[in-house]
């Protein structure tokens, strides 16, 4: 593209362009520290991106964070980045940009049709059309979302890292501009912990744009530094939360480059003693007709290109102002070989103008036309008439607004100053304190918009003109939130960083009554826009879970398990041989441990051991059967209540000595339970005499069942197992285990616990003994297959945390003294309504039974019921399912249809006891 | 009457600058007495002054709302609209309020651009897959749409999710409600509040009640910042701040005040067809008609009545979004919210009459209140309409606590913040 | 996030911790039912202070009383509760 | 897979995985302060202040818990000691220690904690528990150059990859 030598933007080559780019895949070069906004504008090119609903030609506007206009996907592949801010990019080698929203190409987007349609497209208008039946809306919507949009997300997965880092300080200091600078060297000095974080790449802020030689940033800095001062640059206070905590957010690259060490950005979780906000200000636009064009730019951006980076961003330039920081922007221009066609002052009188620049007072834009990348051409209305400037570049400043996003975010209030017409940082309630310009804006009074208002922007991305405030308002949405909820005015990215303002003033205008009266909208976090990868850190790659382990993984991973995740955790579920499927394995196994014996690993059991005088006493609030009366060396089943009466976990417990208890619970459980117990022990009752650790992890379990594993635990102990719900301490392959003859299985079974690091030993022991008798390893599966068949309920399935003692079948065991937690939930009267859900078994008499199913009397009823886990009948064959049906205590024969519409399965079921196998226990019971 | 909405008067707008529009709703000062007054103008205050005036003919009603209507949690949600869930008495509820949604653009002339896009439970494990089976059938028996996906069926809906199997937790089917969706959230706040404006309902913006008028063991009135008010029957419908009120008038309620958070990226092209939730993990997404991808996660679960969130809690539920869609990752959180929800202790709602009389509470609503906003409107119209609840609100009583008829989906029991 | 003066550990993340109930809604183990599920199943949810549990779940395990602020979150005191403990 | 032994060394920091040790819980109930005498007289030291550490060559005691000591080493001393007023509950089993050593040990447990540990806020000898990528752990200063993390060992592989992963970053 080649820049028209007398319009437009422009920079003189001085060989330091040493970096190549791509923009729409035309190649540029830039000077080390151009930001994408710079080095565009140094190679002559002017329109950037297009508007968001009407598609308006859009160029640079800013120079920093609040740029609305200029947007860009840079990168390539899982690393692009959608909708980065040109004005926040700084040139890498190799960088790839692509503009967004326009098709087929940015000079010429088809989508700019929408233009055309404005005048009916205002603001709200899809409110009042589009009516029908909702799958109709579905059909405008695809159209509608697909024009909508900005950039395009990837469709790869991201190749870098994020990184989560605490921080901790006494002095955060925001901003690296003279205050902040100042502040933070001298918390340094005083020997504070300091914190300076800066979102530019150097630092230094204003003085950027307009040195002050008496001011080193980077000496400075230095200082901060060798004083144990940590300085963050490329970084963003993004959030300010409760008790001064904060998130930085920081780039260890910039956005699309390859990162040096791996991690793209590093978010920072920061407490501070104290926040210092030097944050500065954002310079208002000026409304005025085609006030979005290519060559409308604010005034310190102008002075920032010419000055921080050699740019013209224009030649012929009009300034408009209503303060006078714009005059510097004159000088700078002069000073830059530009041409200052004209200064239109708002006000009557200003300061004096650089020489050969005239000023003209009570003058405000009305209009501009414009070219391609940059204007034509600026009309004026000057005292009453109208005059036509030759200008290729509109520098405006509106005034300036104090960035008091952190300030109101820790919860701060904002006063109102009626010489600048900004809102300052007043009160805050955290530790923390606003400095610099952010809290002295410069006076810049009110001066009335001056062009058509319908074309007349102020939000600037979402197409938001004078005109839709004025119809927002006409229609009766007259809060401000009611007003930006209904333009979209402020939603868009830069969050109306250059808008609010403006919106604010006309609605103010509306109303007849002050700015500070007209209302004020809330910032919350983020300040600027942060990545979803960044903010989930490692947890992108795991969902912030960790899988867990169990201490015998690789001893069964060895065996090519089929393993299943529960929870966290991840448990063999079978072990096929011969190619086998999960249902047959499964079934071999059960039917092993049915006539054999089989070896399982239960280690995940929850398990607390409990000591101390009164551990029987906790053990008996804990839970809600007797406890107290176990002699020593014996066990029972045990359940324990919720609070509101419904069970929600199961185990056992064992007396292992005079005051020393095991219990075991639930795999799912654990964790709260673990909870749950420090509540009764530590919060209820610290009164008690006792200790409770969590013994979950220090314990592997392995249980050993199936009619030859008395024998099999015999032979490898050397000593007579105990009976059932027994305990007996022994030894195992060398090592101490705490044996406990409990049956899940309803075959003869112990299971056998041993610290953690020594599972393997006994693991392998008893695999070889139990493999030598014909037996196997079983996995979860088939565990289930045997529970279901003897009519054990499972957490999680059964006990579902609906259900009561009595629907399960445990009410007989209930501790007839009360006195356990949930006793008194369970006197209300709905928990023993006669239609509750009460645990049956099914037998099929037709088809399988889908499991979640749900029980019905005839086609086109209301559930009664539904089917918890189904099985088949391990030896003999024949489907079973375990069920919660509507007062199926009393309705043992009768049949019903289990049916799965999802599925299209449907099952003919008779309604039994839930004890398919041995009801008695004669098979574990000596 | 009002100019109605249409294309054709949009398009007559396009030639006189949109200036012949009405403001949608008057700004009426309160009158003394009313036959019902309503304490919150959100989404079920203003449904439920609609359907008093439009199904009941009690026009004589006011909305009183302390700050602007629409500025509470129906403002301040994730939009998601559905039906599909286990117990029977939640899912009746909300699939009478799925079927009002589908009309409701054209009830209220007012498009609130309800999208039935479809919302997914995403199944990570076998224990998944069975319980969304056993939720869809429970729904499908009861006549509602629900249809199990496997991967291949949802990798055509939505590519970006990782279907691998070495994804942390994998995906091995859905159950989908293709008849779930979204809705422009401050579009039904503004249609219900235009259209009962238009039957004659008084929407009081800036009138916070600040005590009650009690006559014995009954509720004749409020007080409020711009006076006292009277009214036969009164009903609270503040969801966030219903302890709060409720406590004006003596009631501790099975509620407790949580914060709950959602967030907006920059806008994409299309990229999120339909709205996805997952059985294990604790996040949900979908896709603004802008091009933002809108998500929530859990509730800050500690009290709060403060509309700030705590930033960990908001990264974790991101951190599991972006493990199921990784191509999440390069877009930008844009903003922010939260809304404060009143967390009841079984996860249901109340609505119903109050142990006072003239005196009716609409509360409980945890984060799926906005979904709720035509049925939690109709059925509590019919309560105030009649002192009477509707047979789709009579489960949802306040009684339920003491009597241990709780109705609790997540059957976690009554901490709300093990919820 | 909160930072929470723990009574043993002094000033923590609040990340460590977890909330568990009002101290109105604690459930005496010997309650009769009706007082039992009128604690466990109302709150008194006042727009500002209240006094609750909480525990450093994921730091000392011990349990506390805060007195916080349901508006401005401020923590006006900790106490701590439980067994006692050696100084 | 990681064995115990198993370990990660850069230029500058290591990680490495301890072997299996003896370790109990040691929680009192009742008459802490008698106890404690007993306890100093047994072992020679005192136990412990509230998140410090205290040994000699055979016993490592460090105080996580208000009421409860983790103990490290042999306990043959300490059994008789403790009556009817405390008891000792091994947990080795599932604990797994790591050593971090190095210049950078204090800035590798910033990422993904929440805990302070600068010097002044975690100077050698002192004892914490807190949580770090979404995992319980407990840290002991054991020296300038390095400190011990106990970390539950089902979480023992994921922690590992999570420091090995941030290595890069460390002096950066």
């Amino acid at each position: 593209m080649s820049a028209d030598k007398t319009r437009g933007p422009t920079r003189a080559k001085t060989g330091e362009e040493t970096i190549a780019f791509t923009f729409d895949g035309t190649t540029y070069h830039a000077r080390p520290g151009d930001t994408l906004a710079a080095a565009l504008l140094a190679n002559g090119v002017g329109l950037v991106g297009r508007s968001f609903k009407y598609h308006r030609p859009r160029g640079i506007m800013t120079a920093g964070i609040e740029e609305p206009n200029a947007l860009v996907t840079v990168g390539k592949g899982g690393r692009a980045e959608p909708n980065t801010r040109a004005t926040d990019l700084f040139v890498y080698p190799g960088m790839m940009v692509q503009s967004q929203n326009r098709w087929p190409s940015l000079a010429f987007d088809v989508a700019a049709i929408f233009g055309l349609a404005a005048p009916a497209l205002g603001a709200g208008f899809y409110y009042k059309t589009f009516f029908g039946p909702a799958k109709h809306w579905l059909r405008y919507e695809a159209f509608i979302r697909r024009a909508a949009g900005l950039g395009n997300a990837p469709t790869e997965p991201d190749p870098d890292n994020f990184s989560q880092t605490a921080g901790f300080c006494d002095v955060l200091v925001v901003g690296s501009g003279p205050a902040g600078l100042k502040a933070a060297l001298e918390a340094a000095e005083a020997g504070s912990r300091v914190m300076l974080v800066e979102q530019d790449a150097v630092p230094g802020g204003s003085l950027l744009r307009d040195p002050d030689p008496a001011i080193d940033p980077a000496a400075m800095v230095e200082r901060i530094k060798a004083l144990g001062g940590k300085v963050l640059l490329r970084t963003t206070a993004s959030g300010y939360w409760d008790h001064n905590f904060l998130t930085l957010s920081q780039r260890l690259a910039e956005p699309g480059a390859v990162p040096p060490h791996g991690f793209a950005q590093r978010l920072w979780h920061v407490r501070a003693g104290r926040v210092v906000l030097a944050t500065g200000l954002i310079e208002r636009p000026v409304p005025f007709a085609n006030n979005d064009h290519p060559g409308v730019m604010l005034s310190q951006a102008v002075r920032s290109y010419v000055r921080r980076w050699g740019v013209l961003p224009g030649q012929r330039v009009v300034i408009a102002t209503n303060n006078d920081d714009a005059y510097l922007t004159a000088q700078a221009l002069v000073e830059a070989g530009a041409e200052v066609v004209a200064l239109l002052d708002a006000r009557a009188s200003g300061p004096a103008a650089p020489a050969g620049v005239t000023v003209y007072h009570d003058a405000r834009p009305s209009s501009v036309t414009g070219r391609k990348h940059a204007l034509r051409n600026v009309t004026a209305v000057i005292g009453g008439s109208e005059q036509s400037f030759d200008a290729d570049l509109i520098a405006v400043s509106g005034g300036f607004v104090p960035v008091s996003h952190l300030h109101m975010q820790a919860g701060g209030k904002l006063t109102w100053n009626e010489e600048a017409q900004a809102f300052v940082p007043g009160e805050t309630p955290q530790v923390c304190e606003t400095i610099g310009s952010a809290l002295h804006p410069p006076a810049a009074p009110a001066a009335a918009p001056a062009g058509k208002a319908k074309t007349s922007f102020v939000d600037f991305q979402n197409d938001v003109s004078l005109a839709d405030i004025d119809l927002a308002w006409q229609e009766g949405y007259r809060s401000v939130e009611h007003l930006k909820r209904y333009t979209t005015l402020g939603m868009a990215t830069d969050q109306g960083k250059t808008s609010n303002m403006t919106a604010l003033s006309r609605l103010a205008e509306k109303q007849g009554v002050t700015v500070p009266q007209a209302g004020l909208t809330t910032f919350r976090p983020p300040y600027t826009p942060v990545t979803m990868g960044l903010l989930a850190g490692a947890g992108a790659r795991n969902a912030g879970a960790h899988v867990r382990r169990i201490p015998l993984h690789d001893l069964h991973e060895a065996q090519e398990p089929i393993w299943q995740p529960l929870g966290y955790w991840f448990r063999p579920r079978a072990y096929p041989v011969d190619g086998e499927g999960l249902v047959a394995a499964a079934l071999r196994e059960a039917q092993t441990v049915r006539t054999v014996a089989g070896l399982s690993d239960v280690s995940t059991l929850g398990k607390f051991e409990v000591s101390g005088p009164d551990a029987a006493a906790l053990l008996e609030l804990v839970c809600a059967t007797t406890v107290g009366k176990l002699a020593v060396g014996r066990g029972r089943y045990t359940f324990m209540l919720r609070e509101d009466g419904f069970v929600f976990d199961d185990g056992t417990v064992w007396r292992l000595a005079e005051n020393r208890y095991l219990l075991t619970s639930s795999t799912g459980g654990a964790d709260r339970m673990a909870h749950h117990i420090s509540y009764v022990r530590n919060s209820l009752r610290p009164d008690l005499k006792c200790s409770v650790v969590n013994v979950q992890e220090h314990y592997a379990g392995i249980a050993l069942a199936g009619p030859g594993s008395r024998r099999i635990l015999a032979a490898l102990t050397g000593a007579e197992p105990p009976r059932h719900m027994g305990y007996a301490p022994g030894v195992l392959a060398g090592t101490p285990v705490h044996v406990l003859a409990a049956s899940y299985s309803g075959e003869r079974a112990f299971e056998i616990h041993v610290e953690a690091t020594h599972a393997a030993e006994v693991w392998r022991a008893i695999e070889a003994a139990t493999r030598a008798a014909g037996g196997a390893p079983y996995g979860l599966e088939a565990m289930e297959l045997l529970r279901i068949e003897k009519g054990h309920v499972v957490v999680g399935g059964e006990v579902d945390g609906r259900s009561t003692p009595h629907d399960l079948g445990l009410g007989g065991m209930l501790n007839k003294a009360g006195g356990f937690i949930g006793a008194a939930g369970l006197t209300r009267p709905a928990l023993s309504a006669p239609s509750r859900n009460n645990l049956v078994g099914l037998v099929s008499l037709e088809g399988p039974i889908p499991e979640g199913g749900m029980l019905i009397q005839r086609a086109g009823q209301s559930p009664q019921g539904h089917v918890t886990a189904a099985a088949r009948r391990i030896l003999e064959g024949g489907a079973i399912a375990l069920a919660l049906l509507e007062g199926g205590h009393k309705r043992h024969g009768e049949e019903l249809i289990v049916t799965s519409p999802t599925r299209g399965e449907k099952a003919r079921v008779r309604v039994t006891s839930p004890h398919f196998y041995d009801p008695a226990g004669e098979r574990y019971r000596d | 009457m009002k100019t109605p909405y249409s294309a054709f008067s949009l398009l007559r707008g396009a030639f006189n600058g949109q200036k012949h529009w009405e403001p949608a709703w008057r700004d009426p000062e309160p009158r003394s007495s009313y036959d019902v007054i309503i304490i919150g103008g959100g989404g079920h205050g203003l449904a439920a002054a609609y359907y008093l005036a439009k199904v009941h003919g009690i026009r004589n009603v006011a909305v009183l709302e302390k700050s602007w209507i629409g500025g509470g949690n129906v403002g301040r949600n994730t939009t998601l609209v559905r039906s599909n869930y286990r117990l029977p008495q939640l899912h009746n509820f909300f699939e009478f309020g799925l079927k009002l949604w589908h009309n409701l653009s054209d009830d209220l002339n007012y498009n609130v651009m309800f999208s039935p896009r479809g919302a997914m439970f995403l199944g990570h494990n076998d224990g998944d897959m069975i319980k969304l089976a056993e939720r869809g059938d429970a729904m499908r028996c009861d006549g509602i749409d629900a249809e199990l996906l496997s991967p291949k069926q949802i990798a055509k809906i939505e590519p970006l999710l990782d279907l691998s199997r070495s994804a942390r937790f994998p995906i091995d089917g859905a159950l989908i409600q293709w008849r779930a969706g979204t809705a422009r959230h401050d579009a039904v706040a503004w249609g219900y509040a235009r259209a009962a404006d238009a039957l004659g309902v008084d929407i009081i913006q800036k009138c916070e009640v600040t005590g009650f008028v009690r006559d014995g063991n009954r509720i004749t009135g409020v007080e409020t910042t711009r006076g006292r008010i009277l009214a036969a029957r009164t009903g609270i419908c503040v969801a966030g701040h219903s302890g709060h009120v409720a406590g004006l008038a003596g009631l501790r309620l099975p509620i407790e005040a949580q914060t709950l958070q959602a967030l907006v990226t920059e806008g994409v092209k299309p990229m999120v067809q339909s709205v996805i939730m997952s059985q294990s993990l604790h996040c949900y997404i979908s896709q603004s008609d802008k091009g933002g991808i809108v998500m929530g996660g859990d509730p800050d679960n500690w009290p709060s009545y403060a509309r700030r969130g705590q930033p960990t809690i908001k990264e974790g539920a991101i951190a599991q979004a972006v493990s199921m869609m990784p191509a999440l990752s390069r877009l930008r959180m844009l903003r922010t919210w939260s809304g404060v929800t009143d967390m009841s202790f079984d996860g249901a709602p109340i609505i119903g009459t109050t142990p006072i009389d003239g005196l009716y509470l609409n509360a409980g609503w945890c984060y799926g209140g906005f979904k709720a906003t035509p049925a939690s409107g109709w059925t509590y119209a019919h309560t105030l309409a009649t002192g009477k609840p509707h047979e789709l609100n009579a489960p949802f009583s306040l009684e339920r606590f003491m009597t241990g008829a709780t109705i609790d989906e997540t059957a976690v029991g009554p901490m709300p913040n093990h919820r | 996030m909160y930072q929470i003066a723990c009574p043993h550990c002094g000033p923590r993340a609040q990340t460590e911790f977890t909330y568990e109930r009002t101290t109105d809604s604690v459930v005496d183990p010997a309650a009769d039912a009706h007082t039992a599920m009128h604690a466990l199943y109302t709150r008194a949810n006042p727009m500002g202070l209240d006094d609750e549990v909480w525990r450093h779940t994921y730091g000392c395990r011990a349990w506390m009383v805060l007195t916080r602020h349901r508006v401005t979150h401020e923590i006006t005191a900790v106490k701590a509760i439980g067994p006692e403990a050696l100084a | 897979m990681i064995l115990p032994g198993n370990a990660t060394v850069t230029e500058t920091t290591s990680i490495t995985m301890l072997p299996a040790a003896p370790l109990h819980a040691l929680e009192i109930w009742g008459n802490p302060q008698a106890v404690a005498t007993r306890v100093h007289k047994a072992l020679g030291f005192a136990l412990p202040v509230m998140n410090r550490s205290a040994n000699n060559a055979a016993t490592t005691l460090l105080r996580f818990e208000p009421t409860v000591w983790l103990v490290e080493g042999d306990v043959s001393v300490l059994a008789d000691t403790l009556g009817d007023d405390a008891a000792l509950t091994a947990i080795g089993g599932g604990i797994v220690r790591f050593r971090l050593a190095g210049p950078h040990w204090r800035e590798l447990l910033l990422e993904g904690g929440v805990f302070d540990t600068s010097l002044a806020a975690f100077p050698v000898g002192a004892a914490a528990a807190t949580v770090i990528d979404h995992v319980g752990v407990r840290l002991w200063a054991q020296s300038e150059d390095a400190c011990v993390a106990y970390v539950p060992a089902s979480y023992a592989q994921g922690l590992h990859h999570f420091w090995d992963d941030a290595l890069p970053l460390l002096g950066t």
